[in-house]
């Protein structure tokens, strides 16, 4: 084991991982991340606590994170390279790492642009593989990225994220991995709808051998309305949501397309665990994380693995 | 006329070239040849040119105001030194011959000095009764201009309508009016004659059926132009006659008095008259109303001009102009509502078709008037039996007298372009009886040498028109001479009456010179039609011509505010401010110039080809002839015969050995044209030639393009598939080669606009027609036995070409109608072809075997090469691949680019004489141009200082000509020989570092403070 | 203000707009008298810079005149005029002036009778407007001198 | 390195066709020369190619020499006797022009001086022989030369159509090897797999074969050549792409780049003929990637 | 080439309007090629701040002139014999122009009348497009030619980000994805490779990280 993480342990097993996510709140409320970790403490391995998710403000997530530990949990700890340079994205990971959080995922972060201080300068003094590398080093090598000798460096389960659909695909594969040559333990996907590009995806990945390499998490959004499904498709860039499971969604009366996006997700699961490189999923349930424990328990992921 | 009177030495040292008529094409005649330094005499029986084209409204196909096209056209007239231009004259005889004929001229009294009057219009305003000219619907002036832009631009006095004359001579303030004038007679020495006198058009008052002159509804095409023009009866409102509103349903009567055997009727076609009434169809409905319904009665659509077929084809679906194929056979009026009703068959159906319209137009073909066959008679030329010109097969400009040349209207009915076309081709013949132009010595001015203002501080002398009472009688001249003389540097200001008058000419020269003027400023009337004059003035008083300033007194002020003299004198303090603060920033400018280049390149060695090379050879021009194939010939050369019986293959034999023959034509064979630089006059076209593909490059001046059409094979009725089915073409060899086969024939089928006329072909083919007919009478000729059916859409014979088409349908060729979407069918069985059509009279399929079946397949455009060429020369092409030029009315042989020109079937599909006349034209058009032995390019040009240039490349980018490049020196050079002048790139230059010539910002900027009274 | 005569500069291209303005005297058309006409070849030469002077020298409305669209004798010198006195309009806004103190007009050599009615029209859009701002402030300036 | 020398290294030579002007006016010729002077190996000179009359080419390959570059000229029989060429030849030598291309002269019923005579003395091989000779050195009338030039002598083959024509041009190169000629140069041919197998079948002369490049100028040309000369194999489709090319000359040059590219594997060089067109020849080098 | 825009005309006023002595100085490089900041753009400013205090009632003295370059001394020395006759100076350079003015004539206000924006590129006429940031370190080399500093919004070093959509940006389906660009660049010249190597952490001193940066030539330098 490199690390305390659980989440390691997991996938260590040899088990399917589930992780799910929780976006801190936008003012100091405690409680909203205690209750929303509460709604899923169950049924998953580890908790993503996202940082100023579409560039918007909240709870550090670093903070939200120790209150999710505080609970007994296990906080993955988001963080983008749009908001801090190197000094403070270091110094936030010694911090969340004495504060016991030992599992990260490395991100670059949705552009200023879109959230709500379209104003502000965007950072970016590292890009989120140049993350990956300086976590790594932080903790294979005990060094700061500056190149310092750090005392009790802070051993993290490095994640990273991976898009199999954005443009151009063919780069895809070679992204990822270059974020496992920089050091990413395993990674989460962006959610996936086309599931026969991310099948091919996932041959490409076995095919230079990185599910050998790092664990894989798909993942699954659960989609509302027929009308989230246009959205995703339409507004959301890099998101690839087939005509096919838009107009499954629009085929059902607008009352039972909730149970319909459950529905897709569910089979989704099933049909990417047959996948291989596949070693887990990661459930991105967006204001909707009461759904996640129906989800996995009827993917017959429940109950998880007590280690 | 001021000029004429000053160049009459240029005309002693050379016989002219008397040109009769003054209509578009004689004008373009007289205007070819003066351009190329012949001397040329303009007689026309009229107060001033401009003839039939003047009265029209817009003409087709780019429904352009014939006002402001034509216009340009006229004016250049008085600037050129060569041309002495006779109103009111007629010829009353002519002896000698070719090269020596004496021509006695007669000038009737006009009662108005040209050269005193200044077209003020006064004694029009006191004598107002008719103002305008508009034939059949107004009665003449007693004193009249026909136009606003009349040359020469003076009035006239028609005697015979003036009760006091005393009266009228009192209202001209400019003691114009001669009221003893008389009649004078000259005898000139002339070369050669072009007859231009055109047509008159049939008056169909004579007709009872159709009510003209009785219903006042019922007008002539003509008539409805002059209703339509803004210089009309109605000020360009669309109204009818009877009641002054607007019409709503307006019905077209084609070939009145034309292609009829009725009293009165012409049995040939006037050419003109489908594309007039669709012309004037679709712009009722442009101009004044779309719901306007608009309906053409006809027997033949005959659009078989350039791009015609494309204009019936938008009058049909874009605007909705409605076809019914029937000649009328009568109109009623309704007494009250003055509405007419027309009575009508149409080949469907058995009864006949009433219906009711506000409006009725006739369109009235051409006629020759007596006056025109008693001046063939003293010119000793024959007529034809429809009293047209009778000429040379193969050259349709050539009279039966040697030495007279015809064009346009007279020779045989035709349209503008055509007569453009032919007008310049005459002018080529006329002037091929005059020394060679390489022979001709440029005049040379004889201007004393500029002085050098330089350095000098400005002495501006103004000199102000009162122009009679045109300017004098609204604003206080006093005044206005006592303002600009309290102007800064200004040293004279005095007023001169007439200006333009030679006297004031005079004085103003003198003062110039007395006063060491360095600066002129002239108020009085547009710069547009005097600048010029001026500018010559200041040259002869030794100043550079760019040192004057026109102010536009009269026609901006005085003319626009009569009624607001206290304004109008306001005005004119500020323009003269503008003009005296403009003057001062004013500086001496060059005009660019380049030696011009004498020879010429002749792209392709058809009969179009040689016919224009050896036309240029014979004035003595150096002829590049660049063939691509192993020999000269061309299409021509698989030709036998024409419709009228020629011979082709002597004709061709002869042309062929004269040009290999020709000392100044060097024929490169075997040649493809690679590459071209250069301006118009200095061209350098690369070629690739012989059988290894010897590169070499030619300098020449201009170019001539005749690279011809192909011959159509369309993949249609079988055609290649069966030995019995052919092209006209394969068939008129036939004919002449196998008549044997021809007489063992039974039946023959033809089969019209194959290829032609179709989605992916629009227009026509023009000569199918006639190539049909001819093929049809002959093969008659050979045995009248042999059943000839012609299955066609319309039969386009257009001209003289009818009378072909009426003796076929004498020899009972059964011509059978079929259209577009209900195409005859072909099949073979049993090794016999067989055609299913339609019969729209018997109203049933039929079939009709037959032994021959020969397919009109006409000619298509050479894309490949056209698209090669035009790549190089950048030329522009029409939509279906022929070359397009410049203008398709006015300059149908020259090309955008100046210095080349297009001639024959690389311009549009059309018979050998019409290739052969277009040589002739773009030979002639060319030798305007080779007589310049200098290429001048104005003074207005744009400037880089390079000082300042940023080398942004903005310029480079913004110049529509692509002119200004970065130098080695790393700054925007602009080539002033090829600079257009249009001030884009100063106007565009962020660095400020390009002036445009004569009208830099500074003088600019000067102007605004001289308006605003500012001092710059 | 009722007697406000404003004084306006029309730049035309040689070709079309100013031969339209001969014309318009030559069929004696009245147009007003405040309208003064600046000759160019091409309205493509008229830079913003002109219209701008024109302006701050005292005029109270410029327009420039050129030929009809795709109709110019040097290819789109009065397009590419169009988008100057859109440039210049775009100042003057920020300048908080009335942007239809300057205008282009497009107009064949033929059309007199329409060059009358637009020099009409504009010079009454003008008067509507009242003096240029910089004539309005010398007017109040010296009303409230007087007063 | 002298191109003999190159051949015999096996490199990939190339030569660049350089007319002499019609004229005294020798500029176009030297700029053209110095923006290739590092690119190529040698300038062809044609003598009054075509039966145009053009400056001599002895003149032509000094000026070359004069450039720092080596020389090829032309020698045939057409115009002048076995006298005047011995003569120039022993001149080129002391030019320092080593290079020669023995050729067929043209017709001179297709040039530019048709009523000129026609001399006609000696023919190809005669002119192989007589440069063999020379290098012995002895003239032609047997007499001994003070001292022996040195020239390394190269023949041409005509426009080849078909197989049969293949193997007649064949032989008659074979005669030509064998009396003297070191090298070979082959007219030019648009279809690749053509060019190839003709290329291939002089290969086994075991002399180097170069290929020529003929470049294009325009649709017009192409089409010409199509149709007249049945041998250059010249495709419709080749004439659709350079019609469908938004600028056809760069098209063209990229088809001479690409047809040299092809041929880097086939020939032992190649002679490029832009026939009036020298200074696109950086061009087509620049797409040949050269 | 440094691109620049006008400022606001309002701003420009503000900064102007206490003085009646305007000394407007326009400079012959950079900002003439991009409009902002020629003598044409020196003569309409000048224009519109006249039209505008005129409409004030006020006059004030423009003076225009266009330097061969700001960002010189020696030619910024040249207005030496106008400074004393202005109150205060307008400045149509970008920044370094300005600034060189404002050190040459400490007594006088300096203000600039253009926004500089960036080094970019003619992409056709009258539009500019962002190339360069002027980081002191160049990658181009390794990236097929196109900067992902400059050109992508993210500055990305190693590869798109999921946003990536058709090839285009996330924040703008207008702007190209650089990486893609980059991506197709690589492979068109072989060398797909390159995209492989991870791109270090950036050394941000040279791109002005390490304060005010300096280009020194002890060879050319006295």
């Amino acid at each position: 084991m490199k690390t305390q993480s659980k989440l390691e342990k997991v996938l260590a097993s040899g088990a399917l991982a589930v992780t799910s996510e929780v976006g801190p709140p936008r003012g100091a409320i405690p409680e909203k991340v205690k209750e929303k970790a509460g709604l899923i403490k169950d049924h998953v391995d580890a908790i993503n606590v996202t940082d100023n998710q579409t560039a918007m403000v909240r709870m550090s997530s670093w903070a939200a994170g120790v209150i999710i530990k505080q609970m007994g949990l296990d906080p993955i700890l988001q963080m983008v390279t749009r908001d801090r340079n190197r000094l403070a994205m270091q110094s936030d990971i010694i911090g969340a790492y004495s504060m016991g959080i030992n599992t990260m995922m490395c991100l670059s972060g949705d552009h200023v642009k879109f959230g709500d201080h379209p104003m502000a300068n965007g950072v970016f003094d590292l890009d989120s593989i140049q993350l990956v590398q300086t976590v790594k080093k932080m903790r294979k090598e005990g060094k700061f990225q500056g190149g310092a000798d750090i005392k009790s460096p802070p051993k993290m389960f490095i994640g990273a994220a991976a898009n199999p659909f954005a443009d151009p695909f063919e780069l895809r594969v070679m992204r990822l991995a270059k974020k496992v040559k920089a050091g990413a333990d395993f990674i989460q996907t962006q959610c996936i709808f086309n599931l026969d590009k991310f099948e091919k995806y996932m041959e490409m990945v076995c095919d230079r051998g990185l599910d050998q390499q790092v664990h894989l998490l798909a993942g699954i959004t659960p989609m509302k309305s027929a009308g989230m499904a246009r959205y995703m498709k339409n507004k959301v860039p890099g998101m690839d949501v087939p005509d096919e499971v838009i107009k499954r969604m629009e085929a059902v009366p607008k009352e039972e397309q909730p149970e319909e996006g459950i529905k897709i997700a569910i089979e989704s699961i099933e049909r990417l665990k047959q996948v291989k490189g596949v070693h887990g999923f990661h459930i991105m349930a967006i204001e909707w994380e009461e759904k996640v424990p129906q989800i996995v328990e009827k993917a017959g992921l429940f109950p998880r693995p007590v280690l | 006329m001021q000029k004429l009177k000053d160049n009459q030495h240029n005309k002693s040292n050379g016989r002219s070239v008397l040109v009769i008529g003054g209509g578009v094409g004689g004008i373009r005649a007289a205007l070819d040849l003066a351009e190329s330094r012949r001397n040329v005499v303009l007689i026309d029986t009229s107060y001033s040119i401009g003839g039939l084209m003047t009265q029209l409204d817009r003409t087709f196909p780019t429904n352009n105001c014939d006002l402001c096209t034509v216009s340009p056209h006229l004016s250049e007239n008085t600037r050129q030194i060569h041309l002495d231009l006779k109103p009111m004259t007629q010829l009353e005889q002519l002896t000698g011959e070719t090269g020596n004929f004496k021509a006695t001229l007669v000038t009737e009294p006009r009662y108005i000095d040209i050269d005193k009057c200044t077209a003020c219009g006064e004694c029009h305003k006191y004598f107002p009764e008719a103002v305008r000219f508009t034939p059949g619907l107004d009665p003449r002036a007693p004193t009249c201009m026909r136009y606003p832009q009349a040359t020469p631009y003076a009035f006239s006095i028609d005697m015979e309508k003036v009760t006091d004359i005393n009266a009228l001579k009192k209202v001209c303030k400019a003691d114009a009016i001669i009221p003893d004038d008389t009649q004078k007679k000259v005898t000139i020495e002339a070369a050669s004659i072009v007859l231009s006198v055109g047509a008159q058009l049939f008056d169909p008052a004579i007709l009872d059926n159709f009510g003209s002159g009785q219903f006042e509804n019922v007008v002539t095409g003509l008539e409805y132009e002059r209703i339509m023009s803004a210089s009309g009866p109605f000020q360009g409102d669309l109204v009818r006659v009877s009641d002054k509103k607007p019409p709503k349903k307006v019905a077209w009567i084609q070939c009145v008095g034309s292609r009829g055997i009725n009293k009165a009727d012409v049995p040939y076609c006037s050419g003109v008259c489908c594309m007039y009434a669709l012309k004037e169809a679709i712009v009722t409905k442009e101009r004044f109303a779309e719901s306007i319904e608009t309906t053409i009665f006809y027997m033949d659509m005959r659009t078989y001009g350039k791009d015609y077929e494309l204009y019936l084809n938008r009058a049909k679906n874009d605007y909705g102009v409605r076809m019914i194929r029937s000649r009328p056979h009568s109109i009623i009026e309704d007494h009250k509502t003055k509405d007419l009703s027309i009575t009508y068959a149409v080949e469907e159906e058995v009864l006949t078709k009433t219906e009711a319209f506000d409006m009725v137009v006739l369109s009235t073909g051409f006629r020759i008037p007596e006056t025109t066959i008693d001046l063939a008679r003293r010119l000793g030329i024959e007529l034809n039996l429809h009293n047209f010109a009778k000429t040379d097969h193969f050259n349709p400009v050539k009279t039966s007298r040697p030495g007279v040349y015809v064009c346009g209207v007279v020779e045989s009915p035709k349209d503008i372009p055509e007569t453009m076309v032919q007008a310049s081709a005459a002018a080529s013949m006329a002037a091929s009886n005059l020394p060679a132009i390489m022979d001709v010595p440029e005049s040379e001015n004889d201007f004393i040498p500029e002085r050098d203002v330089s350095g000098e501080e400005p002495k501006i002398g103004v000199f102000i028109c009162d122009c009679g009472l045109e300017i004098g009688g609204v604003v206080d001249v006093d005044k206005m001479v006592e303002f600009a003389g309290a102007r800064p540097d200004v040293v004279v200001s005095q007023a001169v009456g007439y200006g333009c008058s030679s006297d004031s000419m005079a004085l103003i020269e003198a003062s110039i010179k007395t006063n060491n003027l360095n600066r002129v400023v002239i108020g009085g009337c547009s710069p547009r039609t005097h600048e010029t004059k001026f500018q010559d003035l200041l040259r002869r008083a030794g100043l550079n011509k760019y040192l004057v300033e026109i102010v536009n007194l009269r026609d901006q002020n005085t003319w626009a505010h009569m009624g607001q003299p206290k304004e109008a004198l306001d005005k004119a303090f500020k323009l003269l401010g503008i003009g005296i603060s403009g003057v001062r920033k004013s500086r001496p400018l060059m005009d660019q110039t380049l030696p011009m280049n004498q020879n010429a390149l002749v792209v392709g060695g058809g009969v179009t080809g040689m016919t224009a090379a050896l036309q240029l050879a014979g004035q003595g021009v150096k002829v590049y002839l660049v063939e691509r194939s192993a020999g000269l010939g061309g299409l021509a050369k698989s030709i036998r015969k024409t419709i009228q019986g020629d011979e082709v293959g002597p004709f061709m034999n002869q042309l062929i050995d004269d040009v290999t023959a020709h000392e100044n034509i060097q024929v490169l064979t075997r040649s493809i044209i690679v590459d071209h630089s250069g301006i118009p006059g200095r061209f350098k076209t690369g070629i690739q030639t012989g059988p290894r593909m010897n590169y070499m490059q030619l300098d020449h001046g201009v170019t001539i393009l005749a690279t011809g059409a192909l011959p159509n094979r369309p993949d249609a009725y079988g055609l290649g598939t069966h030995d019995s089915i052919v092209t006209q073409l394969e068939l008129d060899v036939l004919i002449e080669d196998n008549p044997e086969k021809i007489k063992a024939m039974n039946q023959v089928v033809m089969i019209q606009c194959v290829g032609s006329r179709e989605p992916d072909n629009p227009n026509c083919s023009r000569i199918c027609c006639q190539a049909a007919i001819k093929n049809a009478l002959r093969i008659k000729a050979i045995d009248p036995d042999i059943q000839i059916f012609i299955l066609y859409r319309d039969i386009r014979t257009y001209g003289f070409q009818e009378d072909y088409y009426r003796k076929a349908r004498d020899l009972d060729v059964k011509f059978i109608r079929f259209s577009l979407d209900n195409k005859p069918e072909v099949r073979v069985e049993n090794n016999r072809v067989s055609v299913f059509v339609d019969d729209v009279i018997l109203g049933r399929k039929i079939q009709i075997e037959t032994d021959y079946l020969a397919l009109s397949t006409g000619m298509i455009a050479d894309d490949e090469t056209t698209e090669d060429l035009s790549m190089m020369f950048h030329l522009p092409r029409t939509s279906d691949h022929y070359f397009l030029e410049d203008h398709v009315k006015l300059r149908p042989v020259d090309m955008s680019v100046r210095g080349f020109f297009i001639a024959g079937t690389t311009h549009s599909p059309k018979t050998i004489q019409e290739s052969i006349t277009q040589a002739y034209a773009a030979a002639g058009r060319a030798q305007t141009l080779l007589a310049k032995r200098q290429i001048n390019l104005g003074a207005a040009v744009a400037k880089v200082d390079g000082s300042k240039c940023a080398a942004c490349l903005v310029c480079v980018r913004a110049c529509p000509f692509s002119i200004p490049f970065i130098n080695e020196d790393g700054y925007s050079q602009i080539d002033p020989a090829k600079c257009q002048g249009c001030g884009v790139c100063a106007a565009d230059c962020p660095a400020k570092a390009i002036q445009l010539l004569a009208f830099e910002d500074d003088q600019i900027m000067a102007k605004l403070d001289g308006l605003f009274g500012g001092l710059n | 203000m009722e007697n406000f005569e404003p004084e306006i500069v029309a730049f035309c291209c040689h070709y079309c707009a100013y031969t339209a303005a001969d014309m318009a005297g030559s069929k004696r058309i009245s147009y007003p008298p405040n309208v003064k006409i600046i000759r160019v070849p091409c309205t493509g030469k008229v830079d913003a810079i002109h219209i701008m002077k024109a302006l701050e020298k005292g005029a109270d409305g410029v327009y420039v005149a050129g030929c009809l669209e795709g109709d110019c004798h040097f290819k789109n010198g009065n397009t590419r005029a169009g988008y100057r006195v859109e440039h210049v309009q775009k100042y003057l806004e920020e300048l908080g002036w009335e942007t239809e103190r300057v205008a282009m007009m497009n107009m064949s050599a033929g059309m007199g009778e329409f060059f009358a009615r637009t020099a009409l029209e504009f010079t009454q859009k003008i008067k509507q407007l009242g003096p240029s701002p910089i004539k309005r402030i010398n007017i109040d300036k010296s009303q409230k001198a007087v007063g | 390195m002298t191109l003999q020398t190159k051949f015999s290294k096996g490199e990939f030579v190339i030569l660049a066709e350089m007319n002499t002007p019609k004229g005294i006016d020798i500029s176009d010729l030297v700029t053209n020369v110095r923006h290739l002077k590092s690119r190529i190996d040698a300038v062809v000179i044609p003598d009054m190619d075509n039966g145009v009359m053009h400056m001599s080419a002895l003149a032509g390959g000094a000026i070359i020499r004069q450039q720092g570059l080596e020389p090829m000229i032309h020698i045939y029989g057409r115009d002048r006797n076995r006298m005047a060429l011995q003569g120039d030849m022993l001149a080129a030598h002391v030019l320092g022009i080593h290079n020669l291309l023995v050729v067929q002269g043209e017709n001179i019923a297709h040039g530019d001086h048709q009523n000129a005579k026609l001399v006609d003395d000696l023919n190809e091989l005669d002119l192989l022989v007589m440069v063999h000779s020379l290098l012995k050195g002895t003239d032609l009338a047997g007499f001994e030369l003070k001292g022996k030039p040195e020239f390394f002598t190269g023949c041409q083959v005509q426009p080849i159509q078909d197989d049969e024509h293949l193997e007649k041009e064949f032989i008659s190169a074979k005669v030509k090897v064998d009396a003297g000629a070191q090298y070979i140069i082959v007219p030019p041919v648009f279809d690749m797999a053509w060019y190839t197998q003709i290329l291939n079948k002089f290969k086994s002369l075991n002399v180097p074969v170069i290929a020529t490049v003929f470049m294009l100028k325009n649709v017009g040309m192409a089409r010409y050549i199509s149709i007249n000369d049945p041998g250059s194999r010249l495709s419709e489709s080749l004439i659709t792409r350079i019609r469908k090319s938004k600028d056809r000359e760069a098209e063209c040059i990229r088809i001479a780049g690409e047809m040299i590219k092809e041929l880097k594997s086939v020939a032992a060089g190649i002679k490029i003929s832009a026939s009036g067109w020298e200074d696109r020849l950086p061009a087509i080098l620049d797409c040949a990637e050269l | 080439m440094i691109t620049a825009e006008q400022k606001p005309l309002s701003e420009i006023i503000e900064y102007i309007s206490p003085y009646d002595r305007i000394l407007l100085v326009g400079c012959n490089e950079c900002v003439t090629v991009c409009a902002a900041g020629g003598r044409k753009e020196v003569g309409l400013l000048a224009s519109a701040l006249t039209l505008h205090f005129l409409k004030q009632g006020r006059t004030i003295d423009i003076k225009e002139i266009t330097l061969e370059r700001q960002c010189d001394p020696e030619y910024v020395e040249e207005l030496v014999s106008e400074i004393d006759r202005a109150d205060a100076i307008l400045s149509m350079a970008c920044g370094c122009g300005v600034q060189t003015i404002a050190e040459r004539y400490k007594e006088k206000p300096v203000f600039p009348a253009v926004n500089t924006k960036f080094m970019g590129a003619s992409e056709s006429q009258g539009i500019w497009v962002e190339r360069c940031r002027g980081c002191g370190d160049c990658l181009l080399g390794i990236t097929g030619g196109i900067c992902p500093v400059a050109r992508c919004s993210k500055q990305l070093l190693n590869g798109p980000c999921g946003g990536t959509s058709n090839g285009k940006c996330e924040i703008d389906p207008d702007v190209e994805c650089a990486w893609c660009l980059i991506w197709e660049r690589l492979k068109a010249l072989g060398m797909e490779k390159r995209y492989e190597e991870i791109m270090e952490a950036k050394d941000f001193r040279p791109a002005g990280g390490g304060g005010p940066r300096k280009i020194i030539r002890e060879d050319l330098s006295l």
